[in-house]
């Protein structure tokens, strides 16, 4: 008995590895060079997680369910740039975000029905999407928006308190991701499509039609994320969000441990994941470190951070096993 | 700080009717392709048609193509180049078709090699990187096909080069600012991303000139950004918390500039001085206003229009030098120029004004009806 | 509400079902009643057409010729859906539960209890009802625990659970013990006589000829695609429903065959895993057969795994040929001659996209052929040979392992190791889930490898099987080898020893091991 | 003796050639510039780096794994060679060093993978950031000349007419399918794709195998990056920049599942060169890069979609289609 609840709480501390990895990331930031762990660059951390954060809830549940998402990256520019240009040609907000999540959707959906219906591969599909989606951006934008909307302002740069009001969006929005993966058959089946498929459909889970909505998620997500950035960053060029917001929000997924084989990831921890890639960034510009060699940096961290929790988990699976023989 | 916020008269461009007609566009050619892809392999139809009218335009009119293997298509100075260039390619009554090599050197290769199989009457190649383009060009050379390299001095003899001094522009740049600093304070600068030439050259002209005749400026942090406003606007945010004391913000491209300023902005910070590189309208108002110091006008629209009206004109067998200079301009407001000239720095700036007609009227500066010693100065 | 025993009797009636495949006629003018309360056995050889019926009840396939009546009216079962909302369930072999998801999840999954229309579950409710569920049945699982750390009998149990939930009464279980321990196979007993009483009725597939005639009225037998026969099975014996299966007398399932026996090749001494193997001391001659005997979770498999090598070993000694190995290792070990047949095939033994060809050649290619390349021609013949000398159906070395019967793919895999020549033969659970045709032949090659000279070393869970083929049996308990016996021991005896002696009968604490076991070896 | 029968595999390849041919039929009808053997030789030109990768990407996603680091390993093993010919090594150790650059960036992976445990998605992600920083930082960001000729040979000259590099994708081509389909080895990469457990009951030895795909992986970047560094003259920093998806579509165009287990070279390489022709063809036709995109990403959707016959048809789409409004599950 003793030893089944030192399993116990082995698993229990392997449960917040990602929490446990940003401790000790802050930890030996703290140390490296105090300006990082200072208030309000902490706040920048959280707020610029933001974009990050919402591509990777997208990413998380489509991880989860087995598949892979890579058209957010040039999604994120395609709905910045259709809320950008609704506004500037005098459209309302409310326009401008029909139009901006309206496009989130449409991308999704033509994604969930490719792979769904067609039974294309997602790696392919929404590589091919993304492909796609880089043509639309540029037929659609010519050129740099500069948008000023005060509605908007407000959402990517003001504060409530001392809390930025996008972080407590993407709180909001995380709370409500929490609900729909727990609380409601959308997220009971996309983990079961991701676990196993096979039995999922044997079941009775509509299958093309929980793909559909698996992949209309991301969108939203994709184009939940744009809304912020344009609020944000309100400087909309065809290229905003791009490859390194995707594998930033892949990342902070996996980190956040998510599985890529599917049937595992949790809010917390990708919300997580995001705050560390988002920390790892923040630290390498706090520390100047040269340009050439930020990406270098960037990975070796990445690397050395899961190889530590996967040497982690290898520990505690010979742990557990070595409990039960 | 609102009256220098950055937004522009650029409503013009973006009628409502224009955005309709794009964005209805933008949701329709899904629907497109989804029906190209449902009705089976012979889809390369789909794209075949849809050229087969460009192809007809240009082969009827008998009027010669002009191909351009870019870096990249989708960074807005390039966007706003390849629009200006399409005015040229009316005015010169030439075809012109641009390629994108998605920032991959080998792609941009390959289009090159492509330009000459297809016998494109003049190639102009934006090289990613100046020493891998000699082969490419040698290629040119045996086909006896022109080449154009633009923005990066390729060394391969056949290739004519349309450049502009960079280097020595950024450098200016970085004078105009720490003077207007009163040479002292910390900095920053804002690049686009390592290896890219145009961004590390410039990055070199600015680095160097602080570093050797300002000592007492500390240029603190200089952070790519992929040319991504959104990771300009992150890395300025962390400079304004990291370094409270910041003076001054620099570019290799305005919008990055536009970005840095909206998270100042944001921050409420308007102490800053900003200065950067491109030429483009929307920084008027800020350096009119002074928060801007300097900004140097190449221009994208006319980087555009003069590099197809060069191409064109090769085309046409009309003769220039190997080596080409597009002439430049630094913009400054008056007060600006007058207050650095106080403090011993002079430079031949044009007024943001003076810019604006510059920047407008590239199509009487390089149209048709210019003589051909008017694409170069110097 | 949902699972309210039925109150009318419910019957389904298949008339003359048949069904093609193209060159195959996979089911053939099939017959079959049965109505609720009544547990009805389907029989037959592997290929026989049992799968394909199956698939048919579950809507899987569509018969092309004959008609399906449910109470008395013509059904038509074209999908899945279809069979569920007919009532019909299917319990496969291989799970068809989500490991991550509880048991509450499980059961609902694909008909989750809403709030109105919304996409909300009632969790809560949802919990209830499970729980209710599993009280009414007598099982003792929390509805919030995942499935992933059920044992095997238990999914069985949530299974079963998950298809009353959808008002099934009519439940196809396709050998639903084949994984199960003793204690857990007592459970599911209980359960169907729980189900029978309230009205569901149950088609049973199983090889298990005690179990038919322990659990069923009636027996429908398919032999070939056709339907051979119904046996009444009050009036049948077990030979008389075996011939009919298999079409011909089967003389002995489990055929001796004399050898002279030679050097010891494995001798093994204190062998302990620091888990459930603790203390095994035996050996095994050239030309004979010893069977390892126990409870399941007695160690037996574990013995095979460690003297393999896949398993570390913490203490003991293990002399293959009078060597004795330091560190055993697969690679090491099969360099000696020595090889394993592990017990489960679809995860251990075969590899499904490969060629029948290609599995057979796993082991035998490495090592000859020149420089890592494998000789295909020398290959083919020794690919030819085998499947000759197995009777492996269809004999094409090109078609997928995947397209075989159970019995064929476990003929492969006992190939592989065949076609190294092997001298001594680890062989665990060897004709599990095989049908009784596959099994004679199994033990016939089994047994022709004895007379060669070959030392088997032999786990199995059928006792008949154990007192059938070896020449000695080394009874396990708690993981120590508590007896030796040789062969004309009976029943009585070995079970004696393995339940540790008779007198103290600790049956509980033999089960406690016993789902520690199980877990093991599913995780 | 040995029946005839058309494979899957087989039936795929078939597949793959009338649509491909189809494709450049219709290129060339389009644009008859197209269809000249100066145009062919370009297209394998510019697609033999991709399909070389792509050979060893097609081992290691049938042993179930996936390299994404491929593209900066190009980069950086030219980098690391051109740096060593800088400091006066003889062009031959050059070589080497390049391939043995490969080969690390394949160990590191395969050591992350195999031995670490890291999932080889978000493993090969990493060392793509770490390669790619790597060339940036060794390089200081700019261009390194080579001039050696030995080393420029394969990217730079030509054998009886046909480029040194196109002639060495053949040869690999045909050197990776008998490492597949004739070797021990070749057997294994199956196995262990196809079920790892049973790999392992076989006695063969699972990891080291998945470590072996790496390194090969690594092994053909050193060899693109060879073939890369002769074709530009110059080691680039930013050489390969998504070539990792490039190969891996040529892969997924050739048939081959993610899911591991199966896979052939012929059908990745056929995959490769529809890419190429795909990619060749839109930009002969000389439409906008936006409609070129778009164009593009169907095309390969398509070309995917063609090798399915037989697996989807459209009935069946339909049928699913109308699943997706369909009632509740199991309800009806």
């Amino acid at each position: 008995m003793d030893k089944s609840r030192g399993r116990f709480s082995w698993a229990r501390i392997l449960d917040f590895a990602p929490q446990l990895l940003l401790v000790v990331i802050v930890a030996v930031a703290a140390v490296v060079d105090p300006r990082i762990i200072a208030a309000a660059n902490m706040v920048d951390v959280l707020v610029q997680a933001t974009p990050i954060a919402l591509v990777a809830l997208g990413a998380m549940v489509v991880l989860v369910s087995g598949g892979i998402d890579f058209s957010p990256a040039y999604g994120v520019s395609l709905c910045s740039v259709l809320i950008g240009a609704t506004l500037l040609s005098g459209g309302s907000l409310i326009e401008a975000m029909v139009w901006g999540i309206g496009g989130g959707v449409v991308l999704g959906l033509f994604n969930g029905l490719v792979i769904g219906v067609l039974g294309i591969p997602p790696f392919v599909t929404t590589f091919a999407s993304l492909t796609i989606v880089q043509g639309l951006t540029l037929l659609l934008a010519t050129e740099t928006l500069i948008v000023q909307n005060p509605t908007l302002d407000a959402l990517g740069s003001g504060s409530f308190g001392p809390v930025p009001i996008a972080v407590l969006v993407v709180g909001l929005v995380s709370a409500l991701v929490v609900g729909v993966v727990r609380y409601t058959r959308f997220g009971l089946r996309s983990y079961a499509l991701g676990s196993n498929a096979e039995a999922a459909r044997l079941s009775g889970v509509p299958m093309v039609r929980q793909q559909v909505l698996i992949y209309v998620f991301s969108g939203l997500m994709t184009a939940l994320a744009a809304v912020l950035l344009v609020g944000r960053v309100s400087i909309i060029a065809p290229n905003i969000g791009g490859i390194s917001l995707l594998l930033d929000a892949i990342t902070a997924t996996v980190i956040g441990g998510t599985s890529i084989f599917g049937g595992r990831g949790s809010v917390g921890g990708t919300l997580t994941g995001a705050v560390i890639v988002s920390l790892v960034t923040n630290i390498l510009r706090v520390l100047g470190v040269d340009p050439s060699s930020q990406e270098f940096f960037k990975g070796a961290i990445i690397i050395v951070a899961l190889s530590a929790e996967a040497g982690f988990r290898a520990l505690q699976n010979r742990a557990s096993s070595a409990g039960t023989r | 700080m609102k009256e220098h916020s950055p937004q522009s008269g650029d409503d013009r461009r973006w009628s409502r009717r224009a955005f309709l007609k794009r964005a209805g566009m933008t949701l329709t050619l899904p629907a497109i392709s989804g029906g190209i892809a449902a009705c089976g392999p012979f889809a390369g139809g789909g794209g075949q048609s849809e050229s087969q009218g460009g192809d007809e335009g240009a082969v009827g009119q008998g009027n010669k193509t002009l191909g351009f293997a870019m870096i990249n298509l989708t960074l807005p100075f390039f966007v706003r180049m390849q629009e200006a260039g399409g005015e040229a390619a009316k005015d010169y009554n030439v075809r012109t078709v641009w390629q994108s090599a998605d920032g991959n050197i080998e792609n941009e290769i390959a289009i090159a090699e492509r330009y000459v199989q297809q016998e494109q009457d003049v190639i102009l190649i934006d090289p990613v990187d100046a020493k891998a383009f000699e082969p490419v060009v040698r290629q040119a050379e045996e086909a006896e096909t022109p080449v154009v390299t633009m923005g990066n001095k390729v060394e391969a003899g056949w290739n004519f080069n349309t450049l502009y001094p960079d280097y020595e522009n950024m450098a200016t740049v970085a004078r105009a600012l720490a003077t207007a600093l009163d040479e002292k304070g910390q900095i920053a600068f804002l690049v686009g991303s390592r290896g890219n030439y145009v961004s590390d050259t410039r990055e070199a002209g600015f680095k160097e000139t602080i570093e050797q005749e300002f000592p007492d400026i500390e240029l603190v942090s200089v952070q790519p950004t992929d040319f991504d406003t959104a990771q300009a606007q992150a890395a300025v945010e962390t400079w304004l918390t990291t370094y409270p004391d910041l003076a001054g913000i620099a570019s290799v491209s305005d919008p990055l500039v536009l970005a840095a300023m909206n998270a100042a902005e944001n921050a409420g910070r308007d102490d800053i001085l900003y200065a950067g590189h491109d030429g483009d309208a929307e920084m008027h108002p800020m350096l009119k206003d002074g928060s801007m110091v300097i900004d140097v006008l190449t221009g994208a629209e006319r980087v555009g229009y003069w590099n197809v009206a060069v191409g064109a004109r090769i085309a046409k067998g009309e003769k220039f030098n190997k080596e080409l200079f597009m002439p430049t301009y630094f913009v400054m407001a008056d007060d600006m120029a007058s207050r650095l000239a106080d403090r011993g720095l002079e430079v031949d700036a044009v007024t943001p004004e003076e810019a604006t007609e510059t920047a407008q009227s590239y199509a009487e500066e390089f149209g048709p009806d210019q003589p051909s010693s008017a694409m170069s100065v110097g | 509400m949902s699972d309210r025993p039925p109150q009318d009797v419910r019957t389904l009636e298949l008339i003359g079902v048949g069904k093609s495949f193209p060159g195959v006629k996979a089911l053939d003018n099939v017959s079959l009643e049965i109505s609720s309360g009544e547990v009805v056995s389907l029989v037959g050889e592997n290929g026989a057409g049992k799968s394909t019926l199956v698939k048919v009840l579950a809507g899987v396939h569509e018969p092309d010729e004959g008609s399906i009546r449910i109470d008395g009216h013509q059904a038509r079962l074209q999908n899945p859906d279809d069979a569920r909302a007919a009532g019909i369930s299917v319990i496969h072999q291989h799970f068809s539960l989500v490991p991550v998801l509880s048991v509450a999840e499980n059961m609902f999954l694909g008909r989750e209890l809403r709030l109105g229309r919304s996409g909300l579950m009632r969790r809560r409710a949802m919990l209830r009802e499970a729980r209710r569920l599993l009280g009414e049945l007598e099982l003792d699982v929390d509805p919030a625990t995942p499935v992933e750390r059920l044992t095997v009998g238990q999914r069985q149990m949530v299974e079963v659970c998950k298809a009353m939930l959808g008002r099934a009464w009519l439940i196809v279980m396709d050998e639903p013990t084949s994984a199960l321990s003793t204690r857990e196979r007592d459970q599911l007993y209980a359960l169907i006589g729980r189900l029978v009483e309230r009205g569901v009725a149950i088609l049973y597939i199983s090889h298990k000829m005690e179990e038919i005639f322990h659990l069923a009225r009636s027996a429908v037998v398919l032999r070939d695609g056709r339907h051979v026969g119904d046996a009444d099975l009050s009036t049948t014996t077990e030979a008389d429903l075996v011939e009919m299966m298999v079409g011909r007398q089967v003389e002995e399932v489990f055929p001796r065959t004399e050898a002279r026996s030679g050097d010891v090749v494995l001798r093994v001494e204190g062998l302990d895993d620091g888990g459930l193997l603790r203390d095994a001391t035996f050996s095994v001659k050239s030309g004979e057969i010893v069977a390892l005997s126990g409870l399941m979770g007695s160690g037996r498999s574990e013995i095979l795994e460690g003297v393999f090598g896949l398993s570390k070993l913490r203490g003991g000694k293990v002399e293959v040929a009078g060597e004795v190995l330091e560190a055993p290792s697969p690679a090491a070990l099969a360099a000696r001659g020595v090889a394993f047949i592990p017990e489960d095939r679809q995860e251990a033994g075969i590899v499904p996209a490969m060629s029948t060809q290609h599995n057979l050649g796993l082991v035998w290619t490495r090592g000859r052929g020149r420089a890592g390349f494998v000789n295909p021609r020398a290959e083919r013949t020794m690919v030819r040979s085998l499947i000759q000398s197995l009777n492996v159906r269809p004999p094409n070395p090109d078609s997928a392992v995947e397209s075989l019967s159970g019995g064929n793919q476990q003929k492969v895999v006992l190939g592989k190791w065949l076609a190294t020549d092997p001298r001594l033969l680890l062989l665990d659970e060897p004709t599990r889930g095989v049908d009784v045709g596959a099994k004679s032949e199994i033990h016939k090659l089994v047994g022709e490898l004895k007379t060669r000279g070959v030392a088997i070393l032999m786990v199995s869970s059928e006792l008949p099987e154990v007192l059938g083929v070896a020449d000695r049996v080394v009874v396990m308990h708690e993981g120590r080898s508590v007896a030796e016996l040789e062969s004309g021991a009976t029943e009585q005896e070995i079970m004696r020893h393995a339940l540790g002696s008779a007198e103290r009968a600790p049956a509980e604490h033999i089960d406690k091991r016993d789902d520690a076991g199980e877990s093991e070896n599913d995780g | 003796m040995r029946d005839i029968r058309f494979g899957p595999q087989v039936v795929r390849q078939m597949l793959l050639l009338v649509t491909t041919c189809l494709i450049g039929l219709a290129f060339g009808v389009a644009s008859p510039g197209f269809l000249s053997l100066g145009n062919f030789l370009n297209i394998g030109l510019q697609t033999a780096v991709i399909s070389i990768i792509a050979f060893a990407m097609t081992c290691v996603i049938v042993a179930k794994g996936i390299d994404l680091s491929v593209g900066s390993t190009v980069a950086v093993a030219g980098i690391i060679g051109a740096l060593t010919l800088q400091a006066g090594l003889p062009p031959l150790l050059g070589l080497f060093a390049i391939l043995l650059a490969g080969v690390g960036v394949g160990a590191l992976n395969g050591f992350l993978i195999t031995v670490i445990g890291v999932s080889p998605f978000i493993a090969t992600l990493g060392t793509l950031a770490l390669g790619r920083g790597a060339s940036l930082s060794l390089s200081g960001a700019s261009s390194i000349d080579v001039g050696q000729p030995l080393v420029l040979w394969f990217g730079s000259s030509q054998l009886l007419g046909v480029p040194v590099s196109v002639v060495l994708s053949l040869v690999l081509l045909v050197l990776f399918w008998v490492l597949l389909n004739r070797t021990v080895f070749g057997r294994w990469v199956f196995a262990v794709g196809g079920n790892a457990e049973a790999a392992r009951a076989s006695t063969i030895p699972v990891r080291w195998t998945q470590f072996l795909t790496y390194v090969l992986a690594g092994l053909a970047a050193g060899v693109g990056s060879v073939i890369t560094v002769g074709r530009l003259g110059s080691a680039q920093p930013l050489a390969g920049e998504g070539l990792e998806f490039a190969a891996i579509t040529a892969v997924i165009v050739g048939g081959t599942k993610l899911s591991g287990g199966e896979g052939s070279i012929v059908s990745t390489f056929l995959g490769a060169v529809l890419v190429g022709v795909i990619t060749a063809g839109l930009s002969f036709l000389g439409v906008r890069q936006e409609i070129t995109y778009i164009v593009t990403g169907v095309l390969i959707l398509l070309a995917v979609l063609t090798n399915q016959v037989g697996v989807s048809r459209p009935a069946l789409w339909l049928k699913k289609l109308g699943r997706v409004r369909g009632p509740e599950g199991g309800a009806e």
